[in-house]
């Protein structure tokens, strides 16, 4: 602090014309002071002392770096480029404020570059800028459904992640409100874990504002089905909401092909890091219709001609609806987000482009394969749909008569991080853990763990 | 730099980041064909060292907090590399919230510690840090109000929130998400609203009030007291939106004012650095009475370790996934461990007496004008200013204004949040951070602009001149047929125009 | 940006960075009163958010690799962040030398490793890195000739290093500086020295030949099989300064022509970032029977086991403090590793190519003209050329033509290493970073200058016209008693010029 | 490399005219081109193999943020800000090539900097960019002398760091070369390690070009007598060349105060990691008087007014004297040096600040003595000189019947690296260590090490 210098304040302080810091605190009524006196941290006032605290505190901590991890779910271990890495930590970036179109045009244009990277991937034309979360985005995106249809039922996969249901129930509200939206599950095909189409048509009717589901889905399962639900939703006067997992769009087909009107994703895997959860953020994007536009609750950039013939800028578009421009009449609301990943993620897409895209998922896909058929092959231990994943798989271990509990703590002392334990979350599928394996894992970690599972086990 | 849009660089085949064929001993495998990506997506070819240099040139087209920026409501404040630096390590960057928390001991003890340093300065009993920002934090705030009138069978009857216009756009707005129903207050000319409208306003259908105090104006209400007493005595819950903290740290504990919870700005107050707009967090506090209300899972300590609890049956169910932004808890317990309590209460005193000197200053430039000029009293950290009078003799409005400021290496200040109470308003904030000697030249920018707008008010009207691109045409960004958020988007649009002109020619 | 010189900065008081006092247990001690400091240093007062800005507004003042720079001699490549990344963890950058080997043994398998890809490249038979620089390795060979002369008892007699007038400077210098008479061959007109030259010039009192091929003007030398062969006849040793090894990587092994040693930049052709000017590495090998007049320390393995082999009694002795920048080395073992042996065969090739492009581009602009017109072959990976023509016709020198290119956001090329053997030279080397874009772009601006030096040469005269500052006055450059290298010496001797100027007054 | 993409080569062939790439090596004779073909490791072609090489081979290290370490000695561990980190990672900075004033402004006015900032520290006029390291400073300053003086004699104290040594007399030739410098050792007074003023006397005479001598000096020690040598050296017609250590000089007095004609000095402790030795550079600096300024090997920066009236830049001032402009003639020899360190170095004084030295520079002294006293209270163990030094000291271990390889070896399984063995140095001090006590070494720390070593030694 600058002022902090001694006599900086007390010139000020002339200037003003008063004569001590309790002055310019006037308005403040004396019984409003608080009583309790501060009772901090001693304070580590020194660069060198402060680094300590926190390297020293940070070191307690094991990291997916040391340790082979296996968890996803939400979250997931992928290749950081140090480009990403270089850009997101730029002071102008990191430190940015609001920024405006005058002032922070190269940030602007990151944004911008961000949604169209991301509209290419997923053959979509229009691209929100990242809300919170994923779940968060899909909580937007069934509202944004509610409001079109005027309809206030959601139908979702009963396999769907408890961590990203909790959200998306907490945007659809409890039931005695009268805004209230209904959460219904539709069944699973126990043989594919893919959405049951005969369930969905006995719950599709008029009521219906929006069908949800993932593609790959919570349990890695990848929909084959996913234009003959979207088919059926539209028939049925309701919007078709995908979730997609970006970094799988260079093998998947992208969701602007079969139907999908407003699709969600999370944005982390396209460049940051796992952060202990804090590297999340969710992107909203649908095609480019008046309708859908004027739903959005965020920031939406748009390229813009300016002053000059030729010359283009950037700017948000339609912001008067956000809750900025109306308050409790804007669409949901808005505030600060997770921007600073959409500038990842412009770099990370501009690093891969349509090979590294096509790479990197077939690589996921093939280890992913190996990995489930590893487990598979150890006695006792089975990949639940083992040929229908992309990065992620349920594997059972039952017929090991250990719990994945028994299984994870021992795996953790081998310096593994087994899959995340989804035994308690009612779906079924008995002593069973989601495996997540991305590009990151080699040939040689799969089989190191593989065999730390087998002798576990045995 | 005159710096094309990535989709335009690039070549066929150039390649920026290469992965390895699957090893020998796995099988390539493929997407079922009904799902397969038959389509090339229509991404930019281009090397890693064009990546690198397009993004650069970008960082450098962008002023952040590179020259001065009085940018009121947001509290600017130097965001340390320290702990920047300490977040990116791997025993940070690469861990898994769902990691056994026994390998999270060392960031577990941080959130605890902070929590602690948050409880101390609000008075709260328990704070957690899901919230994406402050207006998540409004938004936990509503979810959790539900939860608790819920719990008590009322929440049928409990629909309303009540707040003032001038309260921060987000406690309005989550609260409507929420499906309450806001009842807004005016403000009066002291500048806030009057005790006998809150009374008209709470009643038996008030779930929650949800204010902030002092306001954008700069202007402390001094009945907050008699307020949250009224409110309670309504049976509604108070919850003190603190994004105004900065000028009133160590001075006043929401606890002590009577409120049940608050909450802070991360990225703003404790030195968090703001992304542009996130990561940010939004910390959520409350008292023991609406803890069991939170949203899980909350770090807790039992004997020495530290443990994440997810047993909370009342709980108001998930805000976001997993436990918030970590890395920016991380800075914030930095921030507040630098400061200690001497220096938090220094940076208050700073932060409204810097903002002193800059009214006083402003006060001193024929043309602008402080908001409810009747009130005499000083104002809190920052302060409303108007244009108006500047705007009637010469045209030139807040707008225009900002559009002249970044010519100078200035961030455009901000004007104002909805509704616009004063003419052409302007929000400068001073804070802790800024040197007389920035201050000083900031105020001389503005002078300088006044003057331009009495002399030269085309060139204050059609700027910026000096910055990477001229004025934007903003026509396009209510315009369907214009606007364009992906560069798809607007090669069809172009596209369309083309032909629309070959089409007439 | 118009940033002050930091010591214009800040105020009294300020601070950047704050130490703790000593702990209570420990008494606060004071230098002995004959040592201890009075005075205050003249350091400026600043917070660190503060020099934050500054230094961040100085290196957005820096071009550096941010435009397109085809700078002829140093090879222009992309500097790997992955590479940079990994140097900078603790594991790396907190590691003192004088660690007990066992602690080391990450650093030493990777200088071991390189140490084997540079003996593969160059038919050497060890390296080191002590050297921090090519011009300290040409200097390591120089001391090495004088320990292996000195060994053989004939250091008396053998007293003269041979090079040619083309060689890098440093060659010459280096040898000078160990004390070596130097004998500079002259070119002849097909753009080397003659092999009657090189006869007359050797014999038995010739230490070394020290000599680089291709030279800077892009000229390979066919008679080098030749000169090394007749300058061992006469006993000397024969060093390869592989500075220009871009262009001939996996063509050519030092070795195989007979060389003795040879070396290479690490910080040049091997990826390393060049900082500026350092820190950097000259990687120095050389055969078995030099291998023990090599400084200490050498890296070997035992077993499985990596060790530092300080018992070379020959050794040379020091020729810098450890080991070498041992980060740069791990990061040109990065690149070597990314690149393998195929990408470094195709890095040559498309150096070569792309220069040749090059050259084919620039032979289109009139005014402009190759060195050694008359030589028909294609040069190498670089190409000396020559402003003369245009110089002539307009008064538009090379260093005119540097002023202005920095306007157009292009670094100014690299003129010509001392002496000067054709008039108003460039050296441009297109490399294998540049796409034909960036290489257009760039000769796009060769022409356009010009151009401009036909129609209005004041405008090419003056320049720069939009960097951060006008034409520097180069005139106190050479004047004692004008230049200042601090900011002491500016305030005397601007003091003084004030004081005389009122004296005249 | 752009290049690389298919067909883009092609292209420039087609533009050239030749058939295919080996048309343009045509200079290269036939018999030329090498037989034995590349046999290097297998290609890591992505980025995200080459990261986990590079980890994991580096993460085989130990290193001094895990453990304790009190090694010093020509590269010593001291607090680096992390704004320093970050503006020379820039890469605008980092990956700078040669630049021009034109270009480049913002690097030089850094470089200018650096040599304003640590000429206040010195209080000298001239400081130029730093060379390769402190060991070459001093090889470079002494022929300074012999050039300036014209004699080819250097007293050095005998108490020198065998290291710098080494690479002075490599500056110094062997004495088979006409051009030899001789290297002549002072002895040290063994009640202080201090030079022996009596013994320098003796030795100083007409053909004495330099007097070389440190402080503080190797062992540690502060040279009260500075004035005195100077004095002396001044009087036999010979320079006084200091070597200094830059971060004592906020308590210790300034060497352009006592006499010193050059001095030197190490860059690292300035905001430089260690960098297993990597981090080093010095720094030659004198007063302003033409006849110093004319025998500089390398960069200079001068400050000059500009074509546009009141404006400065930066430049290169003598720059014909240096090997680029006068090969052979020049003055011995320069090249690529440790320029970046420069820059860190002045974001280090700048944080700083007068203020910032003396506090650092007081708390270095205060714990050192404290390391010195706790040690010298083990029995046995004995700190040589406890009260004379600045950050380092000897310990002798002569009492303990161990030898320092003996304790090294057990305080390193304790993750503790006890100081620089210099039993096999020749000073004479016996089993003896030089440890390193710098502001980043708490009291805890020190006692911790007190601790580890009286369990060892008993």
């Amino acid at each position: 602090m600058a002022l902090s210098a001694p006599g900086a304040l007390q010139q000020m302080l002339d200037e003003i014309g008063v004569k001590d810091v309790a002055a310019v605190f006037e308005q403040i009524p004396a019984d409003h002071f608080r009583k309790a006196p501060l009772d901090l941290p001693p304070a580590l006032g020194s660069e060198m002392e402060l680094k300590r605290d926190l390297v020293s505190k940070l070191r307690k901590n094991e990291d997916c770096e040391t340790n082979l991890s296996f968890l996803g779910a939400g979250v997931w271990q992928h290749h950081v480029p140090a480009v990403v890495d270089e850009i997101v930590g730029r002071t102008e970036f990191a430190t940015n404020v609001w920024g405006s179109y005058q002032s922070d045009h190269g940030r602007n244009q990151a944004w911008f570059e961000f949604s169209s990277q991301l509209g290419a991937l997923l053959n979509l034309d229009v691209v929100q800028l990242p809300v919170y979360s994923w779940g968060c985005a899909i909580g937007h995106a069934i509202r944004m459904a509610t409001r079109l249809t005027g309809r206030r039922k959601v139908l979702l996969p009963v396999l769907s992640d408890p961590e990203r249901l909790s959200v998306i129930r907490t945007y659809c509200q409890p039931s005695e409100m009268e805004s209230h939206i209904e959460v219904v599950p539709v069944a699973a095909d126990p043989t594919s874990g893919r959405l049951s189409i005969s369930d969905l048509k006995s719950k599709l009717g008029p009521d219906v504002a929006a069908v949800y589901f993932e593609n790959p889905a919570y349990l890695g399962t990848i929909e084959n089905g996913a234009a003959e639900i979207a088919r059926l939703a539209r028939e049925a006067g309701a919007e078709t909401i995908v979730g997609v997992d970006p970094i799988s769009l260079g093998v998947m087909m992208a969701p602007g092909d079969y139907g999908a009107d407003i699709v969600t994703g999370p944005v982390q895997p396209l460049g940051v890091h796992m952060h202990c959860g804090g590297g999340v953020g969710g992107f909203i994007a649908s095609r480019d219709e008046e309708r859908y536009v004027r739903e959005y609750n965020g920031f939406l950039v748009s390229i813009a001609p300016t002053a000059e013939p030729g010359q283009v800028g950037f700017g948000l578009a339609a912001s008067h609806q956000n809750s900025y421009g109306s308050r409790e009449h804007g669409k949901d609301w808005t505030g600060n987000s997770t921007y600073l990943w959409a500038i990842a993620g412009a770099v990370y897409m501009s690093l891969l482009g349509p090979q590294g895209f096509r790479e990197v998922g077939t690589l996921i896909l093939s280890r992913a394969r190996y990995a489930a058929r590893l487990l598979n092959e150890i006695p006792g231990v089975k990949a639940v749909w083992p040929e229908t994943g992309f990065k992620e798989f349920v594997v059972n271990f039952d017929d090991t008569g250990k719990t994945v509990e028994a299984v994870n703590d021992a795996l953790r002392a081998r310096g593994i991080f087994g899959g995340k334990d989804i035994s308690g979350e009612g779906h079924g599928l008995g002593q069973a853990a989601l495996y997540c394996v991305t590009e990151v894992h080699s040939a040689a970690d799969i089989r190191r763990l593989a065999d730390a599972v087998k002798e576990i086990c045995q | 730099w005159d710096e094309p849009v990535v989709m335009e660089l690039g070549r066929p085949g150039a390649r920026g980041q290469l992965f390895p064929a699957p090893e020998q001993e796995i099988e390539v495998a493929e997407i079922p064909a009904a799902m397969q990506r038959k389509d090339r997506p229509e991404l930019p070819e281009i090397t890693e060292f064009e990546a690198q240099r397009h993004y650069l040139h970008l960082s450098q087209m962008t002023l952040g907090m590179m020259g001065i920026s009085l940018f009121g409501t947001c509290t600017m404040k130097y965001n340390s590399k320290t702990a920047e630096a300490a977040t990116l390590r791997p025993e940070l960057a690469e861990v898994h919230p769902y990691q056994h928390p026994d390998t999270l001991q060392g960031v577990l003890e941080i959130i605890h510690d902070f929590d602690g340093i948050l409880q101390n300065l609000s008075g709260m009993d328990q704070f957690v840090f899901q919230a994406g920002g402050g207006a998540d934090a409004a938004y936990t705030m509503a979810a959790l109000a539900r939860a608790y009138w819920a719990d008590r069978g009322e929440l049928g009857q409990r629909t309303e929130m009540v707040t003032s216009i001038q309260a921060h756009p987000c406690n309005p707005a989550t609260a409507a998400a929420a499906g309450f129903t806001v009842i807004n207050l005016p403000l009066e000319e002291n500048g806030y609203p009057s005790i006998e409208a809150l009374k008209a306003a709470i009643g038996p259908k008030t779930a929650l009030l949800m204010i902030n105090n002092p306001d954008d104006m700069g202007i402390y209400n001094p009945e907050i007291k008699e307020w949250v007493r009224l409110a309670k005595e309504a049976g509604a819950l108070c919850f003190y939106d603190h994004a105004n903290f900065n000028g009133v740290m160590s001075k006043l504990s929401a606890r002590e004012l009577g409120f049940d919870a608050c909450m802070f700005m991360l990225h703003k107050t404790f030195g968090a650095p703001k992304g542009g707009g996130g990561p940010a967090v939004g910390a959520f506090g409350c008292s023991d009475e609406l803890a069991p209300y939170l949203p899980a899972p909350v770090v807790v300590k039992q004997g020495d370790t530290y443990r994440l609890d997810n047993d909370r049956p009342k709980s108001l169910g998930k805000i976001r996934e997993f436990w918030g932004n970590v890395p920016q808890v991380v800075k914030a317990y930095a921030w507040a461990r630098a400061m200690g309590a001497e220096g938090i209460a220094m940076a208050s005193d700073i932060s409204v007496v810097a903002n002193n000197y800059m009214d006083k200053k402003l006060g001193e430039i024929a043309g602008i004008e402080i908001s409810n000029p009747h009130i005499r009293k000083r104002r809190m950290e920052m302060t409303r200013w108007s244009l108006g009078p500047l705007a009637q003799e010469t045209g030139i409005g807040t707008a225009d204004f900002a559009n002249r400021m970044a010519d100078y290496g200035i961030d455009p200040w901000w004007m104002s949040h909805e509704p616009w109470i004063v003419a052409e308003p302007f929000t400068p904030e001073a804070g802790e951070l800024w040197s007389k000697q920035d201050i000083d030249q900031w105020i001389g920018v503005v002078a300088r602009i006044v003057q331009e707008a009495r002399e030269t008010p085309e060139l204050v009207k059609s700027a910026p001149h000096n910055q990477a691109i001229a004025q934007v045409d903003g026509s396009v960004f209510e315009d369907p047929k214009a606007w364009a958020m992906t560069w798809r988007a607007w090669q069809r649009k172009r596209a369309g125009d083309a032909k629309a002109r070959s089409g007439s020619a």
